[in-house]
């Protein structure tokens, strides 16, 4: 294990957080937050694959010779990502407006109680 | 005169599998005019067994195996039709008993008015072009087309009733036919598609030489338990469930299409997919076991059932199990028995249930034990049963009986004495099923309150409904005497035309 | 004149993307109702031709590569079309054009009128995100096109009736992020071993690295993404909530095309990028995909078999469906193969055809607006002696239900063919019962809703409905018709499949049929 | 100094976002991570992400989730279970897996990793005479892989598209939309604040104005349409937070924004179109002018602006549609 990954070791910290915040709150939005995290850290560990060491930011320096730049590609895909994820966030922000506007709660145990009862009342009312 | 009308008999395979399909378009569209609709119906079937005997038998008996190839249903795999005298024979049942048994259902249904006749129509017409599909089918997978179409054709003739119990029976039977042959048939075709690289019909089968005697064992139970309408214990439930059907609809199950259609298979398969040398190694022999303990099982069952109709039921499975014994025991004499026995089975089959049908709309009864005495009071419909009794028996001198012979002395010639003694067996118990419903309507003392059969006037039902029985019954007579020229024609599908290469019994 | 036609010609690989893409503001900017949805009519079967020209150039003249820009790969952005994938591109088209058809007549009862032209843009920019991923040559353009199909097919999803199609749209927005926030990882990952992003250049780069952890963590995790948007079992818990409370025509293009297209990515990551001898007989990919699309074939089956509401009932049938593709995949085989691509353009064809015919179903007894207590327009029960009232919509029920049963003459019997002649060249007799035992169980789910239509009795009198307009009854017609046609014709949809399984499976190119 | 960012960052996620159960406190943790995180993206040489994400992870996402929580609740429910045990399994096996995936990794910074020898040197090298900027990531991301510019625009706008389907008009199925115009509380309550409008109302120009800048200076230094859009937007969300929501509707109407947020996809797209016309592929900037190099300019020019245009009317619109939501009364949510 060379000593140089220590940065995706991070990343995978906080990816596991995001996960565990997205698979185990209940609420909602506290959802989407953990989607937030989980895509940032697979954000940073694209970032982090594009450094170089002792290099600068990839914008060309007029006459200079033998600069190190660091990769901008995963900058140039990273500014696409970070715009996908602030639109999931908007449209899931949008949808959990509209949830709790429709059930009064965004804690999914909740709605799932109201969605079985839902249920129910359309096997009755079908089966009138 | 055919080559004037430009009917080749190429053509004429065409022509005849897609005319009940054209009668059922026909019989939807004159379907407010009830007359026109039957008239539809029964100039189909006419023209259509006009063709198949008039134009594809003697080419077929003339040693010419007509084939037209329509179109490639799978990448190097054709829906294609032939002719071959086992299938022509099978065709010449369906086509002809189709008529017939029009004609019957005309006086049945409209003497029961039921509702929904059209429908009715058009789907035995579509049940037929089913059959008519199997039987000139020149490889498996037309053969797996057609014998589907049928399953599905005939639910709604066996669900016509729209009761709960009919609904409960539907429900058997198509769940069982169609989940035996798309999870049985289906991959035993597949399997020979993928092991072969062919599917088609041929003298001698196709597998010699690819498979093992065990996977061949295998193959030749998928096909058996695959074919459910073959009724094979324990794929039979469908049978005796499908009764509550109105009985035209049964006299198709048992006679003309379903039924036949499984068998019909069986043999097929028997004689061109697997050849008999390959067969003759043991492979069959659970099968043959199986097929003989349906073949008991079914007739002491029979010796017990009630009600009429049910007691049939059980009498065709144990008759299919004859057929499928001899097409298993790979003896040359037993499967021209096998095919004589779809043929005198039908006619026999068909007369017996013409006259329950008859019965029961005349007289409104259906059990053994309201029927005492009746026979006198319709004596054309208990002669007629009397008739088909003994040809499924096989009594000469019916048809029956030659059929039988053929089969036992193809279990001779197998050298399988047992099949022998179990043919015997369950001729004797047929005698015991269907005897005493005869002995019961011509010498039986009616109840004390059953006025209908007390009465001494006679009193037959309505000529629609007891000329068909009658006429089934007197072809019965005829096949005993046209039962040679029958076994030759069929020993043309083991390669050999005349019955002397195959020494007649 | 010819100038235009040369234009045209030259860049139909990206037309075909872009066409609905442009049309997607174009809606927003016309707005008006009906006119907006001639813009996307028109679209949509203008892809649609530019899609069928385009698999014929394919089909004559081999792979076609087009660079976005102007720029080479692996600088640039390639467009790259195979037999593979225009055999996608024309389904998803197709699907599009189909149901487009019959969109008003649903979108003027489920959706409140004043965001038609929305509707509209928001169904061309799912077609664009799945075309685009289809006809994609760069993985990163994989991921972006996903989630355009992702975001527009949550809005299309929340547009539903009732209130639950939000709650399932906002669920299937969190596991689908996830999902495409994982391809986002494996494809980071791969870039990070390779530093290319293109496919051909990946597929390249890939054996050097072969036996990589690395490689083997980004295969999981696009495998893990793909699988969340195919719904495969265990991944499977969005969809059955999604496909029911959606709106109708909304359930049709989805179920037809998303699934499809994930299963397009599954199968172009693991057989062209990472390769045969990486993810199969290094890795063994197939051991797990195996058994997962065997339980997801059965379970599915089995759960349609005990839901009461029509609607659900066909979502659990997609479930099993999308269960035979990935066992079509997983065979590795060519036959396999074969009919894992030719499943999904005949399940897209036919499970489109089932839910526009509940659509029908739906025009008839749902009511704008509904509530809570008018919910269930598609219950088994309200579907009683249908088959008297509205015969067309039930004839076309049965039939689509045969093909999914695999009656032999339907589409459904093409597929179930191949897919068990592959479980038999890959020596698995028992994979082929289980797809046979898969099929016996659609009988079951099936039969139980043509007894419904045509042997009970309808409910009540003044329930006696009249049947669907041609508007939408038609759309379901062709698709059903498609589906007995291409059953019995099948030289099309065959050729192109195992000339696609040819792409995918280059060994054994030559092999079986 | 990276290691110290990432120890904040870790810190933040886990404790401030995953444990908090005040979701306005977590909210701004979120926002705290994300500052960091743009630091550490500043510290990692990409400016251009940093940039962004300050704009977007603590600008615009903060905004839309305060909003968000001011429609709904603001709290988490309490429970008993604080860990759940399957999520932790599954999320422990996930973070095994990357760990072990990790050790094949290239090491942090080195140079001789396939992402830097492969593909980017030509960038490096030639992007100057190429296409133009000096900026790389700009000609990357506009011209090179100027398609995927155009798929993040569209995924906006399908946000957009997605939103406005949700949140325009009817505030429940069946329900009549009871909302008055022009009564929103917000900007109410900011119109009492003077020391804030002192404060913020002469800076509004100005971060018009460096919006502009940014939108056309993204050629030389870090900056584009996208963070140009965003500032923009953030101008005028401040803008509404003090004259108040309706006045900044009168500028922007919703038939005006729709057509704003079309029109830069519009846009966009057509200079790819004339590219197709002109007879190259689509979006070739090449054929635009009679020399590539000014082609490329021009086309850049008018991409970035689309990508401005869009982005910058979808923020505001997404602003609009969520703060001008007033919140629905309890009784309403009891009825239902």
């Amino acid at each position: 294990m060379g000593p140089g990954l220590y940065n995706y070791w991070m990343v995978i910290v906080l990816m596991m957080t995001g996960l565990y915040v997205v698979l185990a709150r209940p609420n909602l939005v506290k959802k989407i937050m953990g989607v937030t995290i989980f895509q940032m850290s697979v954000i940073m560990l694209y970032i982090t694959l594009g450094k170089v060491a002792g290099g600068t930011a990839p914008i060309l320096i007029e006459g200079a010779e033998d600069v190190a730049y660091s990769n901008p590609v995963p900058h140039v895909l990273m500014l696409t990502a970070i715009v996908v994820g602030i639109a999931t966030t908007a449209l899931g922000l949008a949808l959990a407006i509209r949830v709790y506007e429709e059930f009064g709660t965004l804690e999914d145990d909740e709605i799932r109680d109201a969605e079985i009862a839902d249920a129910m009342a359309a096997e009755a009312g079908g089966a009138d | 005169m055919n080559d004037a009308i430009g009917l080749t008999p190429e053509s004429v395979l065409l022509v005849a599998v897609l005319l009940p399909l054209a009668t059922a378009v026909a019989v939807v569209a004159f379907g407010r005019w009830p007359n026109l609709r039957e008239g539809a119906t029964l100039s189909g079937g006419a023209v259509t067994l006009a063709l198949v005997a008039g134009i594809l038998l003697p080419a077929v008996r003339g040693g010419g195996r007509p084939r037209i190839d329509l179109f490639e249903i799978l990448p190097g795999l054709q829906v294609s039709l032939h002719g071959e005298p086992l299938g022509l024979i099978f065709a010449l049942v369906a086509s002809s008993l189709w008529i017939v048994t029009s004609l019957f259902a005309v006086g049945y249904l409209r003497g029961h008015h039921s509702p929904n006749q059209t429908r009715f129509f058009t789907f035995f017409a579509l049940a037929i072009f089913g059959a008519l599909g199997v039987a000139l089918s020149a490889n498996l997978l037309t053969l797996f087309l057609f014998y589907e179409l049928i399953t599905l054709c005939t639910f709604p003739l066996v669900t016509h009733d729209g009761t709960e119990r009919a609904k409960k029976a539907g429900r058997l039977y198509l769940g069982l036919l169609m989940s035996t042959s798309v999870g049985l048939m289906l991959p035993a075709v597949i399997w020979i598609w993928n092991t072969t690289g062919t599917l088609e019909f041929r003298p001698g089968g196709i597998l010699q030489g690819h498979v093992a005697g065990g996977s061949a064992a295998v193959l030749l139970a998928l096909f058996a338990f695959g074919t459910a309408k073959a009724a094979l214990m324990p794929v039979h439930r469908w049978l005796p469930a499908a009764m509550v059907a109105p009985t035209p609809v049964s006299a198709l199950l048992h006679a003309v299409a379903v039924v036949k259609a499984g068998v019909f298979t069986l043999t097929k398969v028997v004689v061109y997919v697997f050849g008999l040398d390959l067969l003759s190694t043991g492979a069959a022999r659970p099968i043959q076991w199986i097929a003989a303990f349906t073949l008991l099982a079914a007739s002491v069952v029979a010796l017990y059932q009630d009600n009429l109709k049910r007691r049939l039921a059980y009498s065709t499975i144990s008759q299919l199990a004859y057929i499928v014994l001899g097409a298993t025991l790979a003896a040359p004499k037993a499967l021209v028995g096998a095919g004589l026995h779809i043929v005198m089975h039908a006619f026999g089959k068909i007369t017996l249930f013409f006259c329950a049908g008859a019965i029961y709309v005349h007289a409104h009864k259906t059990n053994l034990r309201q029927m005492h005495g009746l026979g006198r009071r319709m004596p054309v419909t208990f002669m007629a049963f009397f008739l088909g009794s003994l040809s499924v028996i096989g009594v000469p001198p019916l048809g029956g009986s030659w059929s039988k012979l053929w089969l036992g002395s193809g279990a001779a010639q197998g050298d399988e004495p047992w099949a022998v003694a179990v043919y015997m067996l369950a001729s004797l118990l047929a005698i015991g099923y269907l005897m005493p419903v005869v002995a019961r309507g011509f010498f039986g003392e009616p109840s004390p309150d059953d006025a209908f059969c007390r009465d001494q006037d006679i009193n037959e039902a309505s000529p629609l409904l007891s000329l068909p029985p009658a006429f089934t019954a007197l072809c019965c007579l005829a096949l005993f005497v046209f039962a040679g020229e029958l076994a030759d024609f069929l020993g043309g599908m083991l390669g050999a035309p005349t019955s002397t290469a195959i020494g007649a019994p | 004149m010819s100038h235009l036609i040369s234009i045209v010609t030259e860049n139909l690989p990206m037309l075909q993307v872009v066409l609905p893409m442009l049309a997607a503001p174009l809606c927003v900017v016309v707005h008006h109702r009906r006119a907006t949805w001639w813009v996307a009519l028109v679209v949509t079967w203008a892809s649609f031709a530019n899609s069928v020209a385009l698999a014929r150039k394919v089909y004559l003249e081999g792979p076609l590569s087009y660079f976005v820009g102007g720029w080479e790969p692996p600088w640039g952005i390639e467009l790259r079309i195979d037999e593979l994938n225009a055999f996608v591109l024309c389904l998803v088209s197709a699907i599009c054009a189909v149901v487009l058809i019959a969109a008003p007549r649903s979108f003027d009862q489920e959706v409140e009128s004043d965001r038609h032209h929305l509707a509209y843009a928001a169904f061309l920019l799912c077609m664009t995100g799945l075309m685009g991923i289809a006809s994609a040559g760069d993985a990163f353009n994989v991921f972006v096109f996903l989630e355009i199909s992702s975001l527009s097919s949550y809005g299309l999803i929340a547009l539903g009736p009732s209130r639950r199609a939000l709650s399932s749209a906002l669920r299937y927005l969190i596991v689908g992020t996830l999902g495409g926030t994982f391809i986002l990882l494996g494809v980071g990952l791969l870039y990070m071993s390779t530093g290319t992003l293109n496919l051909v250049d990946l597929q390249q780069r890939i054996p050097a690295s072969d036996g990589h952890r690395t490689i083997v963590v980004a295969m999981v995790c696009v495998v893990v993404g793909a699988c969340i948007k195919l719904a495969l079992v265990p991944l499977h818990g969005w969809l059955p909530d999604a496909y029911t409370f959606a709106p109708s025509v909304v359930t049709a293009f989805l179920a037809a095309t998303a699934t499809k297209v994930a299963f397009y990515v599954l199968a172009r990551f693991l057989f062209s990028v990472f390769g045969v001898a990486s993810s199969i007989d290094r890795f063994h990919v197939d051991w797990v995909l195996l058994p997962l699309a065997l339980v997801a074939m059965v379970y599915g089956a089995a759960a349609a078999i005990f839901e009461r509401d029509v609607k659900r009932m066909l979502a659990y049938s997609s479930l099993s469906q999308i269960g035979y593709m990935v066992v079509g995949l997983a065979l590795v085989t060519k036959s396999g193969l074969t009919g894992g691509i030719v499943h999904l353009v005949n399940h897209g064809l036919m499970k489109c055809g089932l839910f526009l015919a509940i659509a029908c179903v739906v025009l008839r007894f749902g009511s704008p607006h509904l509530g809570v207590q008018r919910l269930g327009s598609t219950h088994l029960d309200r579907l009683r002696g249908l088959g008297r009232s509205m015969p067309w919509t039930s004839a076309a029920f049965v039939l689509g239900g045969l093909s999914m049963i695999g009656v032999p003459a339907t589409v459904g019997f093409v597929s179930k063919w191949y897919l068990v002649l592959g479980a038999f060249e890959a020596g698995k007799w028992w994979v082929a019962a289980l797809i046979l035992f898969s099929s016996a169980l659609a009988i079951a789910y099936v039969w139980k809703v043509v007894e419904v239509l045509y042997f009970a009795d309808p409910p009540r009198r003044e329930d006696e409905v009249g049947e669907a307009p041609w508007w939408v009854l038609g759309p379901t017609w062709v698709l059903v018709g498609a589906s007995l046609v291409f059953g019995v014709w099948t030289a099309p949809t065959v050729r192109m499949a195992s000339a696609a399984a040819e792409v995918l499976l280059p060994a054994l190119a030559g092999a079986g049929p | 100094m990276d290691v110290l960012l990432f120890a904040f960052l870790v810190a933040t996620a886990v404790w401030g976002v995953s444990r908090l159960r005040d979701l306005f406190a977590a909210t701004m943790m979120l926002s705290l991570f994300s500052l960091l995180s743009a630091g550490l993206f500043m510290v990692m040489d990409a400016v251009d992400v940093a940039f962004t994400e300050a704009s977007v992870g603590a600008g615009i996402s903060t905004v839309l989730l305060l909003s968000t929580l001011s429609l709904t609740h603001r709290r988490e429910k309490r429970r008993e279970r604080r860990l759940d045990p399957a999520a932790l399994v599954l999320v422990f096996a996930v973070g095994a897996l990357l760990l072990w995936g990790s050790q094949d990794m290239p090491a942090y910074g080195d140079p001789q990793a396939p992402v830097h020898t492969y593909m980017v040197p030509r960038f490096l090298e030639q992007s100057g005479e190429e296409v133009g900027p000096p900026n790389i990531v700009t000609s990357v991301l506009a011209s090179y892989r100027g398609y995927d510019t155009f798929g993040e625009a569209t995924v906006v706008f399908t946000a957009a598209v997605g939103a406005l389907l949700l949140l325009t008009g009817l505030r429940r199925r069946g329900e009549a939309d009871s909302r008055e115009p022009g009564g929103d509380e917000q900007g109410v309550r900011m119109r009492g604040n003077v020391i804030l409008r002192v404060a913020i109302r002469p800076m509004i120009p100005f971060i018009l104005m460096f919006a502009l800048y940014v939108q056309f200076h993204g050629d030389y230094g870090p900056g584009g349409g996208f963070q140009a859009g965003v500032i923009f937007a953030a101008g005028v969300i401040l803008a509404a937070l003090i004259w108040g929501l309706h006045r900044v509707r009168e500028v922007f109407t919703p038939r005006a924004l729709e057509l704003l947020i079309a029109g830069g996809i519009l846009l966009y797209g057509s200079v790819g179109v004339v590219a197709m016309v002109r007879g190259g592929n689509f979006l070739d900037y090449d054929t635009l002018a009679h020399d590539p190099v000014h082609g490329q300019h021009l086309g850049i020019l008018l991409v970035e602006l689309g990508v401005g245009i869009t982005v910058a009317s979808v923020m505001i619109a997404l602003f609009l549609l969520f703060a001008g939501r007033g919140r629905r009364s309890p009784s309403a949510v009891e009825s239902g």
